[in-house]
């Protein structure tokens, strides 16, 4: 009996955990899929009436604005939260001597709430309070910053904050990583007359490849999580320019009564998450059977 | 025999429990600032003096959305509140997913029918029987204008829509922005419905927005409806998207702009910076006959215990009485919902309101707001917001426009 | 830690100027972006400073003329969140008691978790880890109704554990990668000699494995901790008057739809919303790097 | 006496892939048994499975007469000795030593005096209160060794123990470890790739490859008498040459043929009639060809060879040249006047060659 035990210990010590996430994680999405099929209005129904809910939601304009956003929004965020995440990282290793300062500064974003910062936001990127404002007042008058009121730009100021928000944290995860090579690569190649910025884009960055993934990670879920953000600065606007999924879904489901509908939109997001999600894992998991 | 005798006597001391259980109420609601807070402070106030115990359960944001949320998530759990903040359409909704409590008793005894104007007291029904009680109405198609400033360009209050636009030239021309405006949804969508209202008349805004008539979706006037939008759109600055409606009613103060189109909260605003009606502002319906109403009020939810029910009643009770309605109103800048109420401590926007809401609900032109939840179901309302924030942001056609309106109604069931 | 500087010198006085100009331009570059960061806080703070009149009349990004700290008294125990004017401090308890045990139990968890898929693989571990992984993305909207109707079964709708129990479910996928993560880099070879010891399953864990684990201890506490503390969807949900953390007093200052904005105390209110949070970031900010750079983000 | 260890139709399969297939191991108390084979051969494996920290698939394993198969390795009195040491990080050394008595519930008085003993026997004395990140890869190596000794188990297990070693230090280690094995006179299991360390370390050695034993025997029947090509080329260093050759027997014996580049075959007559196949490879140690005379050799058989490559080795010189199509390489004094490009004559030691069927790879004589 006590062998039994100590075999299964692992097991039984992840199981409250796994059978937790079958149930509020993958019993939640075959709630979400079948009330996806009815016409679930202000409560959940569950009389299955067909893909209607699919039809109306591929035929609506919102819908098609707030992908393209997600698209268009998800790879600008990520890309450039890596990019200079990295950019910052590198720049913060030469041995600066208020790193700890700056490194606070550039972190302390992830620990507020957008509900706050988006307001603070909404001020800075206001043509008639914040930069453009304050330029002019300093004597260009022909100074334009009016992303946020124009409807083709609004989704540039979601991300040009969700970036504030996030590359903070990506300077942290790339930073660790510097400091975790091996630095008798990098002298190594500075014996061998190998110029800085080789030895970082040769040596350095690509042994990075593990640190790219988990920042990749972390993005991806911000990005697709992203609604604090845009109903504090946008609100979803101007018109519904910056919607996204998630913004879409929460309408649907919670303001509008429409719950049939925000369960569909929320099937395609999990679509979309599982395509970009599954390769990730799929590279983890193979990695490990090695 | 002695078994029947017992469980007579048991019963008799529930019913005895029940007349001695003290009142208690879980309120959820979203008024959280300011004069909204003290006005709801008053129904506490006079719950308690009745010996009741309030429980709040505030939850703001979004006009209710954040805690419609909330609510779902309540009643799911069953744990529903004892009172919620409901209001239009979703009170019969809710009711149908059968969770109402039914407040008839209250409103019998209390003779609600007798005080409330017919078509407000239609909203409190379900299926014949009470199921909310109303606590003020709001007019939203109210036009406010900074007085000095109209004064100084020689502008009337316009009647009409051409006197509007007129006028807005004259502004534009002198260097002042003609309308006030927040870009977000519900304020684009309440500037359309007071436009609608004036253009296609109290028949046409039933029909469009109450029955949702395909003809008149689709009809030339809803054009010119669009038509309008595309001007108002013009005598707006181009800062307005996102800004908060009260920062729209600051520009109307300082004389940066010269008109905004809001429902009478906006009065709260210009009453707390210290301004007058008449003297530093002014107030008027917009052009065209009609009002839109807002009618804030709470339902009952099917609650468990003796406690929770009577604070039901009591809650009921006392949210249409005279004396609240009076209070809560002079702090909410609305007006009272039940008809005999003296007005004599009201300011004259209120009193104009008043007025107008007797005459229209006379004349059959007491409309409910499809702006505010009034009208139609959330998904309906929806998405004929969609269709008009997107045309009021971009370039859309107003004949393209009408296509989508009638589109988006079909898509939305 | 490599330097810019280290370049082999073919002049030795321009290198030394080109060195100079060089950590200029590198302190230039590191003070915008700081202003870029900084640039909302600024805002925050300096408007939660100013009288509510001269938010009105003045310009919103400017210094405030006279400096008062009326709004930061108000936030804290005047502002109205419904008919209480309290301000956000009877909400802060609650938090505190929401996100301590919340994350601790998530942690713990995550800790358990990652040692068994790290360590004591058996069939089908990979599959329950990227399972787990997954549930990672699920949005939040997604799961709020069934939750609900689950929480009311278990009886704990409303109350302060059932938020716990929500925070930690939905905690676990994160906890438990940042945790496998690090284990993996703990050679297999230490548990098998630990093993041979006579040390069982749990033991191995206590002794060898937990005391290894400060640095990715302190990355997932600072990572939950600021995850539960702003949370807000779950927050007003799941909780009942007498139960509302603090977001939602703040959002109740902050997003009153029809009344009179009060901007300098919404301010002050949401930087005091902040604070523990920063603090955990500015004191832990050290092991933050120091847990990161151990092990954590490596694949 | 019963065998100290005794392993009977041992498999062990991961899903469906036959990692160990039907393994037969016995050793004696004191035995030194020496598991060799190239990397994923299943040796480490077999080892974990000895060890019990990986469950058998199928067969049974004694250890000291007693039933081992299921049991759980804190149970099978062992004691094992890692490849990275695996010494806990966050203890000092004398905890890493104690740490398996603390846990069996050993009192302090018993920890303390064997640790004291462990660590004189190992000179670690001066190291027990530093952390395992303060030690040297040698320093390292001593305490994993110390807490393997402390424990005086049944059966001791080493994991390729010193292959994190450099070269001048895993010889000294490789002594001690002998050293250490005779005078406690224990049994031990020992993993390597290492075909110097089996055949200086080992009383028995088990050479594997791809989950199969191929020979079980001491070093130099290993050596000597290679059951297979595979041994024959795995064991021994140069390794064994393997030249393919016509066989030829008759009364008088048995001639091998072997093809040259650019004259006649050698012929290389056997006396004994081993009744080959007509295609053989012939497995001949590099210093069993030789300078004609310069070893005894029970039967010799010289020819000239075309030399191509020359190595000096320091005490020996190796001369390579091409027979039967492959580089044969044999092992000559240092002083040789061996050069390239000429002819020299060897002489073939025939009585220690091994023969080997080309096809199935076993050994024919």
């Amino acid at each position: 009996m006590s062998k039994w035990i100590e075999d299964h210990l692992p097991k039984v010590v992840l199981a409250p955990s796994f059978i937790a996430v079958l149930v509020f994680v993958y019993g939640f999405l075959i709630w979400t899929a079948w009330v996806s099929l009815t016409r679930s209005r202000l409560l959940p129904k569950y009389d299955i009436e067909g893909v209607i809910q699919y039809k109306r939601l591929f035929a609506a304009p919102r819908w098609d604005v707030a992908m393209n956003n997600l698209f268009l929004f998800g790879a600008l965020f990520i890309v450039i939260s890596m990019v200079l995440g990295l950019l910052l990282a590198i720049l913060l290793d030469q041995n600066i001597r208020t790193e700890g300062a700056i490194r606070t500064i550039y972190l302390y974003p992830m620990a507020l709430s957008m509900i706050v910062t988006g307001t603070a936001w909404k001020w800075i990127l206001n043509p008639g309070l914040g930069i453009e404002a304050m330029v002019r007042s300093w004597g260009f008058e022909n100074f334009r910053f009016d992303w946020l009121v124009n409807p083709d730009m609004a989704i540039y100021t979601i991300v040009l904050a969700a970036i504030w928000q996030s590359s903070g944290f990506v300077m942290a995860l790339f930073l660790a990583g510097l400091r975790s090579v091996d630095t008798e690569i990098i002298r190594a190649a500075q014996v061998d007359g190998i110029p800085t910025w080789r030895v970082y884009s040769a040596i350095i960055i690509p042994s990075m490849a593990p640190i790219f993934l988990s920042a990749f990670i972390v993005l991806a879920h911000l990005a697709i999580k992203s609604f604090d953000l845009v109903i504090a600065l946008t609100g979803g606007g101007p018109g519904f320019a910056t919607d996204l999924p998630a913004t879409y879904m929460y309408a649907m489901a919670f303001s509008r009564g429409d719950i049939g509908q925000a369960a569909s939109s929320a099937m395609i997001m999990m679509g979309v998450v599982f395509t970009i999600v599954v390769p990730y894992l799929y590279s983890e998991l193979r990695a490990k059977n090695d | 025999m002695k078994r029947l005798a017992l469980s007579v006597s048991a019963a008799a001391l529930v019913v005895a429990n029940a007349a001695y259980a003290e009142p208690k109420a879980e309120v959820l609601h979203w008024w959280t600032s300011g004069g909204e807070a003290k006005s709801v402070a008053v129904l506490q106030k006079e719950f308690a003096d009745n010996g009741g115990t309030w429980t709040d359960m505030p939850v703001a944001g979004g006009g209710g959305d954040a805690a419609m949320t909330a609510l779902r998530a309540r009643v799911l759990s069953g744990n529903a509140p004892t009172a919620v903040q409901l209001k239009g359409p979703a009170i019969q909704e809710w009711y149908e997913e059968g969770v109402l409590a039914d407040i008839s008793s209250v409103a019998e005894a209390e003779g609600w029918a007798d005080v409330l104007p017919a078509s407000i007291a239609a909203h409190m029904k379900c299926e014949g029987s009470w199921c909310a009680a109303p606590v003020n109405v709001h007019r939203v198609d109210w036009i406010w204008a900074n007085a000095d400033v109209l004064e100084a360009n020689g502008i009337e209050m316009p009647t009409t829509w051409e006197d509007f636009n007129a006028a807005a030239d004259k502004l534009q021309a002198a260097g002042i922005i003609p309308l006030a405006h927040g870009g977000q949804a519900w304020q684009d969508a309440t500037v359309f419905e007071a436009v609608a209202l004036g253009i296609l008349g109290p028949d046409g805004f039933r029909k469009a927005f109450v029955d949702l008539d395909e003809a008149t979706l689709t009809s030339p006037e809803m054009v010119a409806v669009f038509d309008q939008m595309r001007k108002m759109r013009g005598y707006v600055d181009p800062n307005f998207p996102g800004r908060d409606w009260n920062l729209a009613t600051a520009m109307v103060m300082n004389g940066e702009a010269a008109f905004q189109i809001m429902g009478d909260w906006a009065k709260g605003e210009f009453l707390a910076a210290g301004k007058a009606p008449g003297e530093d502002f002014l107030c008027a319906s917009v052009p065209g006959e009609g009002f839109l109403y807002n009618v804030d009020s709470f339902a009952m939810f099917d609650v468990d215990g003796d406690d929770n029910k009577a604070g039901q009643e009591l809650l009921a009770k006392l949210i249409v009485g005279p004396s609240f309605q009076k209070v809560f109103n002079l702090n909410k800048g609305s007006i009272p919902a039940r008809t005999d109420v003296a007005l004599d401590e009201f300011d004259s926007c209120a009193e104009l309101s008043a007025a107008d809401m007797q005459a229209s609900s006379d004349g059959g032109s007491l409309l409910p707001s499809y702006a505010h939840g009034m009208a139609l179901r959330g998904a309906q309302s929806g998405a004929i917001t969609d269709v008009v924030t997107q045309h009021f942001n971009s370039d859309m056609s107003s004949e393209e426009a009408v296509k989508q309106l009638a589109a988006a109604v079909a898509n939305s069931l | 830690m490599t330097d810019f500087s280290m370049t082999p010198a073919h002049s030795r006085q321009q290198t030394r100027w080109g060195k100079i100009a060089l950590r200029w331009l590198l302190y230039l570059i590191l003070g915008v972006f700081a202003v870029y960061y900084l640039m909302p806080l600024f805002v925050m703070v300096t408007t939660s400073l100013k009288s509510l009149e001269e938010i009105r009349t003045g310009n919103l990004v400017a210094l405030p003329r006279d400096v008062t700290l009326d709004a930061w008294k108000t936030a804290w125990s005047g502002a109205c969140t419904g008919i209480q004017c309290d301000g956000v401090r009877p909400y802060f308890w609650n938090s505190v008691l929401i996100a301590v045990p919340a994350v601790a139990i998530s942690t713990l968890l995550g800790a358990l978790n990652g040692y068994v898929v790290a360590h004591w693989r058996f069939r089908g571990a990979n599959v329950i880890f990227a399972l787990m992984l997954f549930g990672c993305f699920i949005p939040f909207q997604v799961v709020l109704l069934p939750m609900a109707r689950l929480l009311g079964l278990m009886g704990i709708a409303g109350t302060i554990p059932g938020l716990i129990f929500v925070h930690v479910i939905y905690g676990l996928g994160f906890t438990t990668l940042f945790f496998r993560n690090y284990y993996v880099t703990i050679p297999a070879e230490l548990t098998k000699a630990a093993k041979v010891d006579g040390a069982g399953f749990l033991r191995i864990f206590w002794s060898i494995f937990l005391p290894l684990s400060l640095p990715i201890i302190v990355v997932t506490v600072i990572w939950q901790f600021t995850q539960i503390w702003n949370d807000f969807l779950f927050g007003v949900s799941f909780s009942q008057a007498g139960t509302q953390p603090i977001t939602v007093a703040l959002n109740n200052i902050v997003n009153s739809t029809t009344g009179v904005k009060e901007y300098n105390v919404d301010m002050a209110a949401a930087i005091i919303a902040a604070l523990p949070t920063l603090l955990v970031y500015v004191v832990a900010g050290k092991y933050f790097i120091r847990g990161l750079t151990a092990g954590s983000v490596k694949g | 006496m019963a065998p100290i260890l005794d392993i009977k139709n041992l498999t062990k399969n991961y899903g469906s892939v036959e990692i160990l297939k039907d393994i037969n191991v016995a050793i004696d108390q004191g035995d030194f048994l020496v598991l060799v084979g190239p990397s994923g051969c299943g040796k480490s494996t077999l080892l974990n499975c000895i060890a019990g920290l990986e469950p058998i698939s199928g067969g049974s394993l004694h250890i000291g007469g007693q039933d081992m198969t299921d049991v759980s390795p804190k149970d099978r009195d062992i004691a094992m000795v890692f490849q990275s040491y695996a010494l806990y990080p966050t203890m000092s050394v004398a905890k890493n030593i104690t740490f398996g008595m603390k846990v069996r519930g050993v009192d302090a008085a018993t920890q303390a005096s064997k640790l004291a003993t462990v660590a004189k026997q190992l000179q670690i004395e001066k190291l027990l209160d530093r952390r395992p990140g303060q030690l040297s890869g040698g320093q390292r190596q001593r305490v994993a060794m110390g807490r393997a000794l402390v424990r005086d188990p049944k059966l001791f297990l080493f994991d390729e123990p010193l292959s994190n070693l450099d070269a001048k230090l895993r010889v000294e280690m490789r002594t001690e470890i002998k050293e250490l094995h005779q005078r406690l006179g224990a049994s031990m299991v020992y993993v390597t790739h290492d075909q110097i360390e089996a055949m200086t370390l080992a009383t028995k050695i088990v050479v594997m490859k791809g989950g199969v034993i191929q020979q079980v025997g001491t070093p130099s029947e290993i050596y000597n008498r290679p059951a297979n090509l595979f041994v024959a080329d795995f064991m021994g260093n140069p390794a064994m040459n393997l030249i393919p050759a016509k066989a030829r027997s008759d009364a008088a014996g048995t001639r091998i043929e072997i093809a040259r580049r650019d004259s006649a075959p050698i012929v290389l007559t056997d006396s004994q009639n081993r009744n080959l196949p007509e295609d053989v490879v012939l497995g001949v140690r590099p210093e069993d060809i030789a300078e004609p005379g310069a070893r005894a050799a029970a039967n010799a058989q010289e020819a000239d060879c075309l030399v191509d490559i020359v190595e000096p080795a320091g005490a020996d010189t190796y001369v390579v040249m091409q027979l039967g199509g492959k580089h044969v390489t044999a092992r000559l004094h240092a002083e040789t006047d061996a050069t390239p490009g000429k002819a020299q004559r060897l002489a073939f030691d025939l009585g220690k060659v091994s023969y080997f069927a080309p096809d199935t790879g076993q050994r024919l004589n």
